[in-house]
């Protein structure tokens, strides 16, 4: 019988044509993984053009997925197992894998026009090219094309149940059960039974090629990674961050209210919340972003959560309706998946570089709140409390997520609506002055102003994007008064810090004299390389910044009680300026612009450098 | 909320009605109105304040929208909830309000560069989805707050800062463009006519879906005496539903079609009472609603029809929005459809 | 620059011709075309390179701007000078480009979302204007770049990742929007028909002023076969200047007017073929125009018209434009003026 | 006769009802000093509305200027002399007035009626509350009407000619011709003789009724300022950087081409460009400020210098277009007239609330050149600095001014063209690769692309807001090239920092420990308020800014080098935050967001404060 090794961690990476299905597979194979009840973090990637030719290396797609008995963070710099289903996914990702990687490849489509197609010149299963590699190749789409023959498919369709071939055996491979995905197609395809039929004989098929054939001599079992007790299910950030608002909204008592344009890499949280219009959503594809942003911030006028979500070129857009919805002091959740810029930029590929502009792109003075996720879960809770700022506070919330985070699934608990924290609209149903007056700008002790929604009798009102007097909203050209009100819009963004909890160091020897700060989605190769520095005998402290402004109160303290202080970035070092402005500290840039996560070994190497030279002075 | 409410019809259907009558004085709001005196807006809002006590609605159910200009400033002046958004972008904003509050009666205030230069766009989107909402387009053919810079409605050659030799732009005809995108109440009136103000203000008002109703409004500062063509020269072609369209001295002046299909207008007396067209607003095909808009002298204003061209129905955008939404019978079921959806369908439990 | 080369006539008028006649390969980039395989926009770039070298002009005198959207990537495979811009922009852009070079061919390209949902506001001012350029208006009745959102031109109900119980939208009809915002050249093709792509294009180009052609194209990924029922039914109506409209199989089939004015289609047999109405493509008033765009069946597309809708001369904003500026003998002239404009007249010396 | 005292500088204030011409006035009698060799600076002040309405607070226009025998920066804190038409200008100036200020009234309004208008319980003329003034009541309007009797105006016309009668007297004291206001009004009412000889009859007379009333005891003479020799006219910030285009472009032997639309305080420099066609300028007033700024960059494709000016809004609707500017590396000149903010905020109020957006709202890493102007004059020179920049190294360029600056005027020495700096376009014309290959991402040793237009044969090519691949341009989506692109854009931009002069520190005691530093319009209360600090025999540094980014290169040590930096700005402290961050030294914010210039004395007491603090430390 084949040997069972176990290990604590792998990553493989599924990759083929556009048209093969990797994603699905990957994201099947995910599933099968998390009801084990490992961890894991997946990256899928695909071309830009919406279908590449075909057998070229700009058409390959291709779906990477960590998993592991512990927690984890990243979806791993290099894949351990390359499924590669022709040879332009072998070649667009052989390099990647290391010395002794294992490749599974369907030889099916290794004929000379194809090799050609993408270089090779001659075929590289046959040469001893790849004898540095573990490698296992066989005719995929045969097998696959054999095992649904009963079923009537023309050859096409039948070829296309190679990729349920490759996940039965990987699933066999891997010690999975696949009886999820077995009831997954048995839903999925539910309507169309021949099609259904074949793809799970095509799964049982691979499966079986494992357990019978002695291709492979080794099988590998991962335990499960602990955790808290509970319902998981896997996420990505869009979706997580889609359910942020819903539920943010619910724990409101608010109508939720999303104005959106498609834009790559933010059209999922649009398309996700179309789809919650049963759980009482209302979604609006505008014609443009800024009227996505305007009908949000007239929802919200009108009493709902307003909320957008869009990508760097539609947040430029809504700069304009921003600055109103500030001035206007009203509730609204902006949700940005960053994407390569600048402009059109590299619109598939991930990058932190709209910092800048989400704290400072508006005219005038216009602060608002910035929130970034750390993790696709993690834009669940990110947005949640983006919610609660926005509608206790009477401000329009910035939400950082990009497409990494976006399109990266990991495991997450699903919370009880009433575990998440109270969020308390106090809108206002009576004059608060004598004699049945209403002041819209009456401020509470947070600053928060005393918001009324139309239908209400005797709280009639006229807001705008001019100037207010204090306390009355009437429009001012006073001098004195605007200095007034500017510090005040000003001072009740400030304020919020008292919602931000202070950050805590994870520095386990308290030794470190190096301090490494990230924000957002670095946060796992940050946590990664640190793991990996640590593992080195090197002492180094890391915190991991949520709240970007406000930035949270002791923050100044813990940067000044490091020797050095080192902000990795996707981008020219943005927050890195953010923090030498506000404390005075030479902290330094760490910056990676490529449109792909910090490489987390890289990283660590870097670290490690920074580590000695401080400890060599 | 609005269950236990007496409702109105049509455009204010779901809109609460005030249990005891409201007067135009409940509907103004204490500010100061700030127009130039001799405005244009002033009839208007005043014809605006005078239908609401007969639209029945209450004051806190009326929201009015408004972009930026001098008539922009009109929500300051009604006792209403109201909210005075940015260049151009009224539209959209109240299209939110719309969506949101079937319980609102919702009304945009924009001018002609603000509806039609910067917020074209969403004026047009607003009337190919039928929202329902009313918008007032004070049309005064030039850019009065920021002191007379031609617009996308003044005619060709107009001298202004920002066209000291004369624009070369061919002006906009709001009625054709509003059509072009699918509108479906259409309309147009004047400032200097109260009687039929208030009548195309109060059928735009209780049209369900948009109604887009262009005002011809006096800038008495940067384009004074803009309609005096038109009110000179009996140019003015009243289109009333049903009726011949007839009009100048003594109705002398008709409507009729050409052979060749298109309509003109010609002297009663040569073409024969008979071959005046009879005006039909609720139409399905708005062939008819825009080749009278043609009729329009866009340049000189020697001739322009007003009133009704067009007001048929068709579903309404928000209406329809709403009612693919879940809505739930209390709290507790709307909280165990959020916690579904959350779940979604591929759990496990560790 | 361009005294003492020849020039072609109307919408190419001032941009220099080449000196020895180019091929179509003369206007083919090497970069490699990145549509998916079946997309309709390779039949319209296989038209438009073919029209070029019987334009006559010179590829360094011709100019593609586009959007972004699938659509828009079409300049990067045009051997010309070429811009893929933003989301929506690229009229007010290549307006630019015409207004500040006359003997430039300028082009657009753009999507159905490109232009009239983001975009809306700049292609109808351009139609406005009448700005000497040619957009191509690739609709496809979906997004495509972003993997298939409902657009503007949508049918009602249409299910996508946006809306998956449907969509509530009513679509625009392009041609009628174009008519409204004033277009002085409206057309209509199909990425199917190479012939009557190529007549259209050419039409276009040569008319002087913005022409907008609206191109029914596939998308076989996120909208497969949203043209089959048009090319299915028979209900492609051909518009021909100066030609009866009829068609349908054996051209049974004809549009007259009917008593109340408007057009409809009906069989040639009951109508009487002297019943059917010649097309008038050149007529200043719109109004033929935009009865005929109404045929268009823009849900389901059983039936629409396809051709030149209208094409009428009207003084071009951009040879106005410049014809207002002072040019000068040479750049010593120049300067000059420009230090008078300086100096102004209220001067002092010190 | 009359007494004739000579003093230094005065600052007068005309005010009254919007529809009184006091705008033109002022401007009339500021070219009155201007001729006669005075340095001035101007504040005009008008009301948001249109036309408020006559008779009330709100309705009041003013005009102040100050003028002087040396060269000056500010129009005064305070007026000396307030010229008041009506009780409502009165009510509204009089408390700016220092007591012992010279207060000329026109008494025909004041009313019962149009007293209790404005709120005065009694006519403020028959009181003794204006005791502490000396008070010159004149019923200026009666004597205006009379003057003008011969001439046949209707009562209104006649009435209107007071401003003029006005001004005769104010020019009677201050010893000012009246022969160009002559000249100006037979110009100007060419077509109208009868209203052309009633303004120069009521001219006359008001100089006349100076000269033979005894009501002034005392006459004023300013001697001409010390000024280069040269051509000199008045002018306003507005037209400057409107001029300023104009020569960059004829420097740089390319057409201009302005993009713009109409937003307060901008929107003449639209007018005063759609006004210079015979010098070949091309405008455009366009549907809105995208369509705007991307038909400038249409026109800088096609070889033109592109140019847009708008203000805060329509900055925030432009910045996704200056990304395409940005990537595209086309040469664009935006300028900003500040106003106050945040949304439609302040429309007619001056702010420097805009550097923010201007430094970083953009998304992705997409850097600009910032280039602030100090005076009204300035806008010229500042804006055709910008222009050489832009054009040289194919990069969008803002420009910042302000309200303030944008209407405000001052004496300018008209320069010849070819005393301004030459700008090279090197527009590119061959192929700068074998075999005839163009590259239009090759880079020359200022890191500027290769630019070719269109019409030049052989060099057909296409650019995008896509990445691009180094040198050919080609659509890149290689994660290394983009990193290298971001950074190549970045280097260009810090680049610039060669075309920078080093900041020249104005100490001249050397023993200053306090520097002041200032940007953009802040310039001239900075410099009067320094003024007042040294002549109270105190120390005091001060720098001032233009190149906001790059900053110049000696900036860091001359910050380093005192004991304390302040920075006065008119918003909350957005340079400070800049100079923080890049320099890490404490920049101490001095900030007043009121809508107004900083006012000197003020800044002046403050700036005495922190030096005494620091002297006792
Ligand atoms: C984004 C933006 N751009 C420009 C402006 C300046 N602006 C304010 S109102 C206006 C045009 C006003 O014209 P119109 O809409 O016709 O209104 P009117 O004043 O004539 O009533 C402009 C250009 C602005 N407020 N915001
Ligand atoms: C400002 C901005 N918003 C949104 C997008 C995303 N986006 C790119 S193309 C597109 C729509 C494409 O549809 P269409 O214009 O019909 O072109 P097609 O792809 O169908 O040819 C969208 C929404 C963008 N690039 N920029
Ligand atoms: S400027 Fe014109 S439109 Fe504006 S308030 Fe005055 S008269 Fe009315
Ligand atoms: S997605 Fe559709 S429109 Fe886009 S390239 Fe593919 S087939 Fe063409
Ligand atoms: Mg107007
Ligand atoms: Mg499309």
């Amino acid at each position: 019988m084949t040997q069972v090794n176990t290990i604590d961690h792998v990553v493989i990476r599924f990759s083929g044509d556009s048209g093969d299905g990797m994603q699905l597979t990957g994201d099947r194979f995910t599933q099968d993984n998390a009801v084990a009840g490992n961890d894991f973090v997946t990256l899928p990637d695909y071309p830009a053009e919406i279908r590449a030719p075909a057998g070229t290396v700009a058409g390959v797609s291709s779906f990477q997925l960590h998993f592991a008995d512990y927690d984890i963070h990243t979806p791993g710099d290099h894949p351990d197992v390359l499924v590669a289903m022709n040879p332009a996914a072998l070649k667009a990702n052989l390099a990647d894998l290391p010395v002794g990687g294992i490749v599974i490849v369907d030889t099916a489509d290794f004929t000379p026009r194809a090799l050609s197609k993408v270089g090779y010149a001659e075929n590289p299963l046959e040469e001893d090219r790849l004898a540095q590699y573990q490698v296992h190749a066989f005719d995929l789409t045969a097998a696959a094309t054999a095992a649904v023959e009963p079923y009537g498919l023309s050859r096409k369709d039948a070829s296309r149940t190679k990729n349920m071939y490759a996940l039965g055996l990987v699933d066999w491979l891997y010690s999975r059960s696949i009886d999820q995905t077995v009831t997954f197609l048995t839903t999925k395809f539910a309507k169309k039974p021949a099609i259904r039929d074949a793809n799970i004989a095509a799964l049982k098929a691979g499966y079986n090629f494992g357990e019978t054939s002695e291709a492979f001599a080794v099988r590998y079992e991962i335990a499960a990674a602990p955790a808290k007790a509970g319902t998981y299910r896997q996420i990505t950030g869009n979706r997580a961050a889609a359910y942020g608002l819903v539920a943010g909204a619910a724990r409101a008592g608010l109508p939720l209210y999303l104005g959106a344009y498609p834009i790559t890499p933010a059209s999922e949280v649009l398309h996700y919340l179309s789809d919650a219009k049963r759980a009482g959503v209302m979604t609006y594809q505008a014609e443009d972003e800024i009227a996505a942003v305007g009908a949000a911030v007239g929802a919200s006028f009108a009493g709902c959560l307003g909320a957008t979500s869009t990508s760097g070129p539609g947040l430029a857009l809504k700069a304009e309706m921003l600055g109103l919805a500030v001035i206007a002091e009203l509730p609204l959740v902006v949700i940005d998946v960053q994407r390569g810029g600048p402009s059109t930029g590299l619109p598939t590929k991930t990058e932190q570089s709209d910092l800048n502009i989400a704290l400072f792109g508006r005219h005038g003075e216009a602060p608002m709140p910035v929130i970034a996720a750390q993790s696709p879960a993690d834009c669940f809770a990110a947005t949640f409390e983006a919610c609660k700022i926005a509608v206790e506070y009477r401000t329009p919330v910035l939400v950082l997520t990009d497409g990494y985070l976006g399109n990266g699934a990991e495991p997450w608990r699903v919370p009880e609506l009433d575990e998440l924290a109270e969020i308390e609209p106090n809108i206002i149903t009576e004059p608060n002055q004598p004699d049945g007056v209403y002041w819209p700008y009456a401020r509470d002790e947070k600053g928060a102003r005393a918001w009324a929604i139309p239908g209400t009798p005797g709280l009639t009102h006229r807001i705008g994007g001019l100037e207010k007097a204090a306390n009355t909203g009437a429009v001012s050209y006073d001098n004195d008064n605007h200095e007034v009100m500017v510090r005040a819009r000003a001072a009740k963004i400030d304020g919020i810090v008292r919602e931000v909890p202070d950050v805590v160091v994870d520095d386990p020897s308290g030794a470190a004299k190096v301090l490494v700060v990230g924000w957002g989605s670095t946060f796992g190769p940050i946590q990664s390389a640190v793991r990996l520095v640590r593992q080195s005998d090197r002492d180094l402290a890391t915190i991991h910044l949520r709240y970007l402004n406000p930035l949270p109160a002791n923050l100044g303290e813990v940067l000044a009680s490091y020797d050095r202080v080192v902000v990795p970035e996707m981008n020219l070092g943005q927050l890195a300026m953010w923090l030498r402005a506000k404390y005075l500290i030479n902290v330094e840039s760490y910056s990676r612009v490529r449109g792909l996560p910090l490489r987390q070994s890289e990283l660590a190497d870097d670290l490690n450098a920074i580590i000695d030279e401080e400890a060599a002075k | 909320m609005t269950a236990t409410i007496p409702t109105a019809k049509s455009g204010l259907a779901g809109v609460p009605l005030a249990l005891s009558p409201l007067t135009r004085k409940d509907f103004t709001s204490p500010a100061e109105v700030r127009w130039c005196p001799g405005c244009g807006d002033y009839p208007v809002l005043a014809a605006f304040q005078g239908i609401l006590p007969d639209l029945g609605i209450r004051n806190e159910n009326l929201v009015v929208v408004s972009g930026i200009g001098c008539s922009s400033r009109f929500p300051y002046y009604v006792e209403s909830y109201g909210m005075h958004t940015l260049h151009g972008r009224a539209p959209a904003i109240a299209s939110g309000v719309a969506m949101s509050r079937p319980d609102l009666a919702v009304f945009v205030v924009t001018g002609d560069g603000d509806a039609l230069s910067i917020g074209g766009n969403h004026l047009i989107h607003a009337l190919r989805r039928n929202i329902n909402m009313t918008i007032l387009l004070f049309n005064n053919r030039i850019y009065g707050l920021t002191k007379g810079q031609y617009s996308p409605t003044s005619e060709q050659g107009k001298v202004t800062k920002s066209s000291p030799q004369g624009s070369v732009d061919h002006p906009f005809n709001p009625v054709s463009l509003a059509l072009g995108a699918e509108g479906t109440f259409v309309a147009r009136t004047i400032d200097s006519n109260r009687a039929h103000l208030t009548e195309v203000l109060k059928a735009a008002a209780n049209h369900r879906g948009t109604s887009l109703v262009e005002i011809y409004q006096n800038c008495v500062i940067f384009n004074d005496g803009a309609f005096d063509p038109l009110k000179a020269s009996d140019g003015m072609i009243k289109l009333v539903h049903g009726e011949p369209i007839i009009f100048g001295a003594d109705g002398s002046m008709g409507v009729t079609r050409l052979a060749d299909g298109t309509l003109k207008v010609a002297p009663v007396a040569e073409i024969g009472a008979e071959n005046v067209i009879v005006h039909d607003a609720h139409g399905d095909d708005p062939q008819l609603a825009f080749a009278l808009a043609q009729l329009t002298d866009s340049n000189n204003l020697g001739m322009a029809p007003i009133g009704i061209f067009r007001d048929v129905d068709r579903p309404v955008y928000d209406d329809m929005a709403r009612a693919q939404i879940t809505t739930f019978a209390d709290e507790s079921a709307k909280l165990k459809a959020v916690s579904d959806l959350l779940k979604g369908r591929d759990t496990w439990e560790l």
